[in-house]
């Protein structure tokens, strides 16, 4: 019972924190409202008995990658409200177009029969051990290769942002 | 751990569907953000949504497949995800100095 | 191997003086094509009058496709050699390009499209015969593109789009028969050998005749003929209606009979109607052309239609007839031609109206031009008559009306012919040739020449046809014989 | 191959004339003007003497055969250059190489100013080889071949002034009418070749007369069944039409009257005593196919019939008086078809024989009078010139009385056999035959009294430059006029106790008919003939001669009717211009501005452009802003997700 | 892995060789990365990495074939880069290591055996690319088509993790060869499974610039340097469609090289997402090859070309043929080559005349004699002349196709085979027409013209000896 309220509560907070910030027109709110989100499905991570990757998820997402974009509206100094105007139908249409998504995932995956849950779990999987004899053995090569990816956005970033010389 | 209840039970209350559900709803509100927004930050910030909705979906498929290798992809989401948004925000500030706006529709020399 | 001479002589040459210099690249161009006319006798004294294919060369291209480099010819193959090289002779010894509009390239172009129009002719490998056909345009268009007047870029994409519309789909069906039976290839045999489902051949039929009823052209395929023939240069013309169009026709002959025959019964009539409307809707729009060109680019949908018509119906003395037609007609256009690259020299213009009183001023060219005229509209002891007369009888065999209406050409040819005879050489003399002074006769002694050898194959293939059809006989029944 | 020496003369008779065109041809450039035509003669000459060898060893030896080589070969279609030559081609050989003589001497003389007169010579040598081949043609792709040739020649002949548009217009009218009567020709004779498999007259005859098919080289795919009636109706009606073109019958005469253009000798040769004869002689030819074809029979006699008299009416009202022997030309060939329409083969052929004669005479003896005035053509410009021109006149009144079928002239006996055939036939036909051959004594004297007697209507300068035929000139007419007077002894009837040698020379080739009229009968219809011609004389010779009536300008006819349509020849000109020309050339602008140029190369552009329209509508969904694509992807994905559910 | 290694390590060597003040040796870095990188294909038995692989790439035939082309093309295209940019260019060799950078990821996704690496290999080849899209910091159209890229490209990414990850909660892996075991026991009802794999193929679909997820290709092609574009259009493709085919076949039960055999042939075309790649095939053909009609941008032209290509891209994958891999690659390499000589002298003309719509062609052929055949010879290549490289390309894939019966995509396939080829040949023309308002001769640097001279007589090459260069793949 207390799963199920956990569950239903994370999800609705999930949903209307995330609803709120594609709304909200402040986009320092917007931040906010995705890092609400951001917690309630950290929560439904842990309620999976995946506690490493939640906490990796907080780390990531609310203390690193939030920080950035707060940091660059800070810098853009956009913290008052931005006055992008969409039209009406742009918006009607958006969210239509949302549901229909949604409409069409749902019918899709409606018929789905998912099974029954697994009767005999581990419950280890969870943890940073498993996942970390995972990550080193099995998807060793995705993950040097991703220092690759790293390396690419880093350059990005340099490319991008770097002082310009004299001479371009 | 021993705080929350066995997980066992955890996974009898609460069907997988509810978690597909719950992520296809996180992944259309985010694409209907894109959508929605012209301010390119809030486009970013939905995406981010909507990675993380499929991350939360992969974790429940993990579980339930009782395999460790979902959640591993998860990993591989979050670095894929860190790498996109620093590029874009790079390039959203980049481009907020040539043109002073963060409006994604100002740009468009590029037609027909 | 001979064959093969036949291809690399005029390619090489090409590649040479497009190397060479400005200075050599006529004479090099007219020793190329006298030596391929050699050539072309001496295959010709060589060649059996059998059915199977002689002087044959083979080798591999591409042998994961089954295509190779397979040459050869039979008599029916020679007659298409001789007239392409015929009209290659004529359009070189025609050409005089000014040295600052690079005679080089044009020279070198129109022996290229020498090369590759008998690579097609001598292919009897279905795709290697796809690749000279198409590859054949591309000369053809940039000699149209850098050496045509008027509207030239229009024309020029017309003509080129429209011919590659109908190749593109040819190239379906050739791939879908290379695919087709046993074993993957394109020789000659295999495709005479294949027997294929009646939808099938339907098909490949339309494809192919699609691709053929644009370049020959069948009625409503037509609409980029008059307008390229009028705004190409004479030589190229000659190179367009002398030879290019015949390759559609001999592709028929080649390819179309023996590998579709089922389809050819079936669906055949339905372009051979095609063509029988064709020969009169293009003799009636001729009767009110006021361009010498644009009028002979009529009359030669009229006349080629009827060769169509003949090889559609399938029969020997249509077949017969179509190959003694095809070189007829060849000649024909060659020596019209001639005659009017001569007209164009005396006087720059092109209208029927623009002439008149020529005959006065040089009978010699006037009853010349006469006799080639005549020939066109394919009077008795011409050459133009007995191939004429060879399918309008295997017309009337097939069907007593397309006679009838392939018939009402020979009426409204005259009628338009002889009145634009009459425009451009009769009357009384046009004062403006004798306007800057005395009147200057610029025809040279190999103009004379040339128009004379033309006027005696005109009438030596008038009087003398029989030898033609006897040595083409046994190659156009194993042709038919086939399945 | 060794050719008889009856096949190499054979051989010789069509050769030397080509030879002789050859030699103006190639050498032209180095022969005397004054010598060309007598070196042109002199091989036509010369064919003739080889003619007349012929002709006589026919009856000994029988039909000649010569085979020369295979022209044309495919299957059974096997064209063979060979001539076959017998009675029928035998006489007409002769006539065509001895008018061709007589008509090349006259030349020499009345061309004898024209720059071009080798040329000329070249033409009338190249001519009478066509018309032999013609006449000598063993098939019928060879007739056709001369068929054609001799068109060719005509308009040459017709064109030889050629610097005037007009008479350009005229040669090319001539030619392409004949083309349409070659257009039914050809095409009856690959019908004639579908059902019997042969192309020869000879296997053609023997078919018919057999009724079993005579095949050389037996052929799968004909059809040897016996020839339905309506496949012999049409293939007859084919040929007709095509004899039609080439003898100026209705429909398609249009072009004689025009071919005057061409110089008088030319009119004399080959559009009076030769060529146009081409038709019947096709008929005779044929004469067993055409007999297995009543309907086709009745379809000429009618033909003729009409033609004759029509062509009779407008010469009543011409001016020009190689315009009024044109007529009389179409309607004398119209009285042949007319016999032969009522299969009287003997008196069409004899009619055809005196008619060469007197017709070539009258174009000749009016060359001589057009030559001798320079040029003029109009008889109300003449006049008054029995004086003048004794030897012209005299021989023209030959000419006009054989013409008018007054006893004794070679003409009474002709046109009297072909009346006492349509006799046979129907009174009725022998009233309307007789009409018609009065309506020639009407326009003839007309012509001979305007021309000859009343008053000089010429000027002063012409009056001066008299002249009459100068000895060239002279011994043709004489001779053609002998013969014109004689000609009938040719044939004479038995009536005058002739033994019918023409007839009795031909039957080898057409057998000959019975007659089953009495002698009484006979002498009554030859009497009221007679009397009938001499009484149109009278006439004539009064309103004409005695009362000098001149002949009115057109346009003082309109108020009479009838007189203006024939003034204006029933404007068949004019109604066949609106009716078939006119229709065509707007045709031709219909098809081409409307229908090739709007439709189907406003299909194909239309194709280029709708697909640039296209590419311009759709480009315009690149609309450059980003949120816009980014809808359209998410729509992309909702679409193939909908897809896959539908699927 | 050995490539990927030594590419990517390059990358790194060319970053700190430029940030040394050596920004000249960059090029020369990755060039010889580029060639050692053949030798490492050519020669496998260099280093053995079964062991930490785990079935996550496997470097079979397609693997190394399409990673061939892929380096062949991007030398082609450093080449070209060194037309491009002037050598005081900040960051150049930072551009030329995301080169590396991307064309290792094209690697990776190539040999991908295992959804993860799928995923991170389309990953680390856009991201490089988004960077380099918009690297002209100043030109707005720069950071436009390097904005939309961006935001399109990681849109498309979210719905191919969701795809990975249905494909994932159905079958429980992401392994390929487990997922064949998967669908052999039934998989194939799995609505999880199908909608998983249905937007995968939209997403690789996106990557391709197929219709209906071409819209970021024209503005794209047209706003980032022309050398990305080159790249884009060349090697990406090669990437992507070998990424395509592996998947497909993957899937379809059928190995590479898949049997022709007739049932699973079947198999294969009744799937749904067989029918979705044959809409969208034939999609991006027609309005490729249409909307070209009016452009008059030659990169943006090139990028609707592009759009027609992809779809025609689609046709080997979707005729399942034992030969598809060859065909497809001599095709892709054939237009490549075309591609980036046409980029090439683009480059070069916009740097001498300044003029970057097709108007700048005009009287080429006049101009400079070599410069002219060489576009002239690139356009009829990719018309599909023969015996040019482009006409064995259309005519092995059509060939395929025709050998799977998809005969109505073949008819689709000609018919914008001959939309586009008025698209080429109006470009032909204009090129041969001399320009009357301009009749400067051009100079080019003799390298340069050797360059040109090279690349046509390669385009010939490939033509005249399609075996030999086939059988290279």
């Amino acid at each position: 019972m207390l799963t199920e309220i956990a569950f239903y509560s994370l999800s609705f907070v999930a949903i209307i924190s995330s609803l709120l910030m594609i709304f909200h027109k402040n986009a320092m709110y917007s931040v906010l409202f995705l890092l609400v989100c951001f917690f309630a499905v950290a929560g439904l991570y842990v309620m999976l008995n995946a506690q490493f990757l939640g906490i990796v998820h907080i780390i990531v997402y609310a203390g690193a990658i939030m920080v950035l974009f707060l940091y660059v509206i800070m810098f853009l100094n956009m913290s008052s409200p931005v006055t992008i105007r969409k039209s009406k139908l742009v918006m009607v249409a958006a969210v239509f177009t949302g549901l229909l998504f949604l409409f069409v995932l749902f019918a899709a995956l409606w018929a789905t029969p998912f099974g029954q849950a697994p009767q005999l779990v581990d419950q280890n999987i969870g943890l940073a051990k498993t996942l970390g004899k995972v990550l080193f053995n099995e998807f060793l090569i995705p993950f040097e290769v991703t220092s690759v990816l790293f390396l690419s956005g880093m350059v990005g970033v340099v490319i991008f942002n770097k002082k310009e010389a004299e001479n371009e | 751990m021993n705080e929350f209840i066995e997980l066992k039970d955890q996974l009898r209350l609460i069907p997988l569907e509810h978690y597909v559900f719950l992520c296809i709803t996180l992944f259309c509100i985010g694409m209907a953000g894109v959508l929605l927004r012209r301010n390119m930050i809030i486009v970013f910030l939905s995406i981010e949504l909507m990675l993380n909705s499929v991350n939360l979906l992969a974790v429940s498929f993990s579980v339930y497949h009782n395999d460790p290798a979902g959640q591993a992809f998860v990993f591989f989401n979050m670095v894929v995800a860190a790498a996109e948004v620093a590029v874009g925000l790079a390039m959203l500030v980049m481009i907020y100095r040539n043109i002073r706006t963060v409006d994604i529709n100002a740009l468009n020399r590029l037609k027909w | 191997m001979l064959s093969v001479l036949s291809i690399l002589l005029p390619a090489l040459s090409s590649l040479f003086i497009s190397l060479g210099t400005r200075d050599w690249a006529r004479r090099i161009s007219l020793a190329s094509v006298f030596l391929s006319m050699i050539l072309v006798v001496l295959e010709g004294f060589l060649l059996k009058p059998t059915a199977e294919m002689q002087h044959v060369f083979q080798s591999a291209w591409m042998s994961s496709a089954g295509i190779m480099f397979y040459f050869g010819m039979d008599s029916i193959t020679w007659v298409m050699l001789l007239l392409s090289n015929l009209a290659a002779f004529v359009s070189v010894l025609l050409t005089e390009v000014p040295k600052e509009r690079n005679p080089k390239l044009v020279f070198a172009l129109i022996l290229a499209m020498q090369a590759l129009m008998n690579g097609a002719f001598l292919s009897i490998d279905l795709f290697v015969y796809y690749v000279f056909w198409e590859l054949s345009l591309i000369p053809a268009f940039f000699l149209l593109l850098l050496w045509g007047n008027g509207k030239i870029q229009k024309t020029t994409l017309k003509f080129f789009l429209y011919t590659l519309a109908g190749s593109l789909f040819m190239l379906a069906a050739i791939i879908w028969l290379g695919i087709s039976g046993p074993t993957i290839g394109f020789g000659l045999e295999k495709m005479m050998g294949l027997t294929l489902p009646h939808e099938t051949q339907v098909a490949v039929f339309v494809a192919f005749m699609v691709a053929y009823a644009v370049k020959i052209p069948i009625f409503p395929f037509h609409t980029w003929q008059a307008e390229t023939y009028s705004s190409a240069p004479i030589p190229l013309t000659i190179l367009l209606a002398g030879v290019m169009l015949k390759m559609a026709l001999y592709s028929m002959v080649r390819w179309v009979i023996p590998i579709v025959p089922d389809a050819m019964l079936s669906v055949g009539p339905v372009f051979l109607w095609l063509a029988v409307f064709g020969i009169v809707y293009a003799s009636v729009i001729a009767l009110k052309q006021t361009e010498i060109k644009k009028l002979f680019a009529w009359s030669s949908m009229a006349h080629v239609g009827l060769i169509a018509a003949g090889i559609l119906t399938a029969s020997p003395d249509g077949l017969k007839g179509a190959v003694l037609q095809m070189l007829a007609h060849t000649i024909n256009a060659l020596a019209f031609l001639m005659g009017v690259h001569l007209l164009s020299k005396w006087k720059k213009a092109g209208g029927l109206a623009d002439f008149g009183g020529v005959r006065n001023m040089d009978p010699f060219f006037g009853g010349l031009f006469l006799l080639f005229v005549f020939s066109f509209i394919s009077v008795p002891f011409t050459a133009g008559f007995p191939g004429e007369v060879m399918l309008l009888s295997s017309l009337f065999h097939w069907n007593e009306w397309s006679s009838f209406l392939a018939g009402l050409a020979m009426i409204l040819g005259a009628v338009y012919m002889l009145k634009a005879y009459q425009l451009l050489m009769l009357g009384p003399a046009n004062p403006e040739f004798t306007q800057y002074g005395a009147f200057q006769n610029p025809m040279s002694l190999s103009d004379k020449l040339l128009m004379l050898a033309l006027a005696t194959l005109i009438l030596f293939l008038g009087l003398f046809p029989q030898r033609l059809l006897e040595w083409i006989d046994n190659p156009i029944q194993n042709i038919l014989n086939t399945n | 191959m060794n050719y008889t020496p009856a096949q190499l003369i054979a051989l010789l008779i069509p050769a030397l004339p080509l030879f002789g065109f050859f030699i103006h041809f190639l050498f032209g450039k180095w022969i005397k003007p004054g010598f060309s035509g007598w070196i042109a003669s002199f091989w036509v000459f010369v064919s003739f003497l080889f003619s007349a060898s012929l002709f006589l060893q026919i009856p000994k030896e029988g039909k000649q055969h010569v085979h020369l080589y295979t022209w044309l070969k495919s299957g059974a279609f096997q064209v063979d250059f060979a001539f076959t030559i017998d009675a029928l081609s035998s006489i007409m050989m002769m006539l065509i190489t001895g008018v061709g003589t007589l008509i090349h001497l006259y030349s020499i003389g009345y061309m004898h100013n024209d720059k071009e007169i080798r040329r000329f010579f070249s033409y009338l040598n190249l001519f009478v080889f066509f018309m032999l081949i013609l006449i000598m043609a063993d098939n019928f792709i060879l007739l056709f071949a001369g068929w054609e040739g001799v068109g060719l020649c005509s308009y040459l002949l017709i064109g030889f002034w050629y610097q005037n548009h007009a008479y350009n217009a005229a040669a090319n009218k001539a030619f392409i009418v004949n083309r349409i009567g070659d257009l039914a020709f050809l095409l009856g004779v690959f019908l004639l070749f579908q059902h019997t498999g042969t192309l020869t007259f000879e296997s053609i005859n023997q078919f018919f007369s057999s009724g079993q098919p005579v095949i050389p080289n037996s052929s799968v795919a004909l059809t040897t069944e016996p020839l339905a009636p309506g496949t012999i109706l049409a293939i007859t009606l084919l040929l007709f039409l095509g004899a039609t073109g080439k003898s100026a019958q209705i429909p398609l005469f249009t072009w004689l009257p025009d071919a005057m253009a061409g110089p008088t000798p030319v009119s004399a040769l080959i559009h009076a005593a030769t060529m146009v004869t081409a038709g019947i002689y096709l008929i005779l030819r044929n004469h067993a196919l055409f007999m297995l074809s009543p309907a086709t029979m009745d379809i000429i006699m009618a033909t003729g019939l009409l033609t004759s008299i029509f062509g009779g009416l407008v010469a009543l009202k011409q001016h020009d008086c190689k315009k009024i022997l044109a007529y009389s030309t179409v309607s004398q060939l119209g009285l042949m078809f007319f016999a032969l329409g009522l299969g009287a083969y003997h008196a069409a052929f004899f009619h055809l024989l005196t008619h060469a004669f007197f017709k070539a005479l009258l174009f000749l003896g009016a060359g001589s009078v057009i030559h001798a005035l320079h040029g003029e053509q109009d008889i109300r410009r003449m006049g008054g010139l029995a004086g003048k021109l004794k030897l012209t006149r005299w021989v023209f009144l030959a000419g006009v009385l054989a013409i008018i079928a007054l006893p004794p002239f070679s003409g009474f006996f002709s046109k009297d056999a072909i009346l006492l055939a349509a006799y046979q036939k129907s009174p009725l036909w022998w009233l309307l035959g007789l009409f018609a051959g009065l309506l020639t004594v009407w326009y003839m004297l007309r012509l001979y009294f305007v021309m000859f007697h009343g008053n000089s209507r010429l000027d002063q300068q012409q009056e001066k430059s008299l002249h009459d035929a100068g000895t060239e000139m002279a011994v043709p007419l004489v001779v053609l006029a002998v013969f014109s007077v004689a000609g009938g002894l040719l044939n004479i009837p038995s009536l005058f106790l002739g033994n019918q040698w023409l007839s009795t020379y031909l039957s080898s080739v057409i057998p000959l008919s019975v007659s089953h009229v009495s002698h009484a009968t006979e002498w009554v219809l030859m009497g009221t003939s007679t009397l009938c011609v001499l009484g149109v004389t009278l006439f004539a010779r009064n309103k004409y001669s005695v009362l000098k009536h001149v002949p009115c300008e057109d346009n003082s006819l309109k108020n009479n009717r009838l007189q203006y349509m024939f003034a204006g020849k029933f404007f068949v000109d004019e109604v066949y211009h609106a009716v078939i020309v006119n229709p065509v050339q707007k045709l031709s602008d219909f098809l081409f501005s409307y229908i090739d140029r709007k439709w189907i190369d406003g299909l194909v552009e239309g194709t280029g452009r709708l697909s640039l329209f296209l590419g311009s509508k759709w480009k315009e969904t690149q609309n450059g802003f980003i949120s816009y694509y980014l809808f359209a992807m998410a729509l992309g994905m909702i679409g193939i997700l909908v897809i896959f559910i539908l699927l | 892995m050995n490539t990927f290694i030594i590419l990517s390590s390059s990358g790194i060597i060319a970053m700190l060789v430029g940030s040394h003040q050596r920004k000249q040796w960059g090029l020369p870095v990755v060039l010889a990365a580029c060639f050692l990188a053949i030798l490492s294909i050519t020669l496998p038995w260099l280093g053995d990495y079964s062991a930490v692989l785990h079935n996550m790439l496997s470097f079979d035939k397609l693997s190394t074939s399409f990673s061939l082309v892929m380096v062949f093309l991007t030398i082609g295209i450093l080449i070209l880069s060194h037309y491009y940019y002037n050598p005081g260019v900040e960051h150049l060799s930072d551009i030329y290591a995301l080169f590396m950078f991307s064309l290792a990821g094209g690697i990776l996704l190539v040999s991908f055996q295992n959804f993860v690496m799928l995923f991170l290999g389309a990953e680390i080849l856009s991201i490089p690319l988004y960077i380099l899209a918009a690297s002209h910091r100043r030109h707005l159209s720069s950071n436009e088509a390097g904005l939309k890229y961006y935001l399109m490209g990681s849109f498309a990414t979210c719905f191919m993790l969701l795809g990975i990850t249905l494909i994932y909660g159905a079958s429980g892996t992401f392994d390929l060869n487990e997922l064949r075991l998967f669908l052999t026991n039934g998989g194939m009802q799995s609505s999880l499974f199908m909608t998983g794999i249905t937007l995968v193929f939209g997403t690789l679909l996106f990557k391709l610039s197929a219709v209906p997820f071409h819209f970021w290709a024209p503005d794209v092609y047209q706003g980032a340097p022309t050398v990305l574009t080159a790249f884009v259009s060349t090697v990406v493709k090669v990437a992507v469609a070998g990424a395509m085919i592996k998947l497909a076949a993957a899937i379809s039960f059928e190995g590479i090289p898949a049997s022709a055999n007739v049932v699973s042939q079947i198999a294969f075309s009744q799937t749904t997402w067989f029918w979705l790649l044959v809409l969208a095939s034939a999609a991006s053909m027609l309005f490729g090859s249409i909307v070209a009609l009016q452009q008059n941008d030659l990169k943006r032209f090139l990028a609707y070309t592009g759009i027609f290509n992809a779809g025609f891209i689609l046709l080997p994958v979707l005729s399942n043929q034992p030969n598809v891999l060859s065909s497809l690659l001599y095709y892709m390499a054939g237009y490549g080559v075309a591609a980036i000589l046409c980029f090439t002298l683009y480059a070069e003309l916009k740097k001498l005349t300044g003029i970057d719509t097709m108007s700048g062609l005009q009287g080429l052929l006049h101009k400079h004699k070599l410069a002219g055949i060489t576009m002239i010879v690139c356009l009829l290549s990719f018309t599909g002349i023969p015996p040019l490289a482009g006409f064995w390309g259309k005519f092995g894939i059509l060939s395929l196709s025709m050998q799977s019966h998809l005969i109505p995509l073949v008819l689709v396939a000609i018919l914008s085979s001959l939309i586009g080829a008025y698209n080429y040949v109006r470009i032909v023309t204009s090129i041969a027409t001399p320009d009357e308002q301009n009749a400067t001769k051009l100079t080019f640097h003799p390298f340069f013209i050797g360059w040109l001279a090279l690349g046509t007589l390669l385009l010939i090459a490939m033509g005249c000896f399609p075996e030999a260069f086939i059988d290279l793949f």
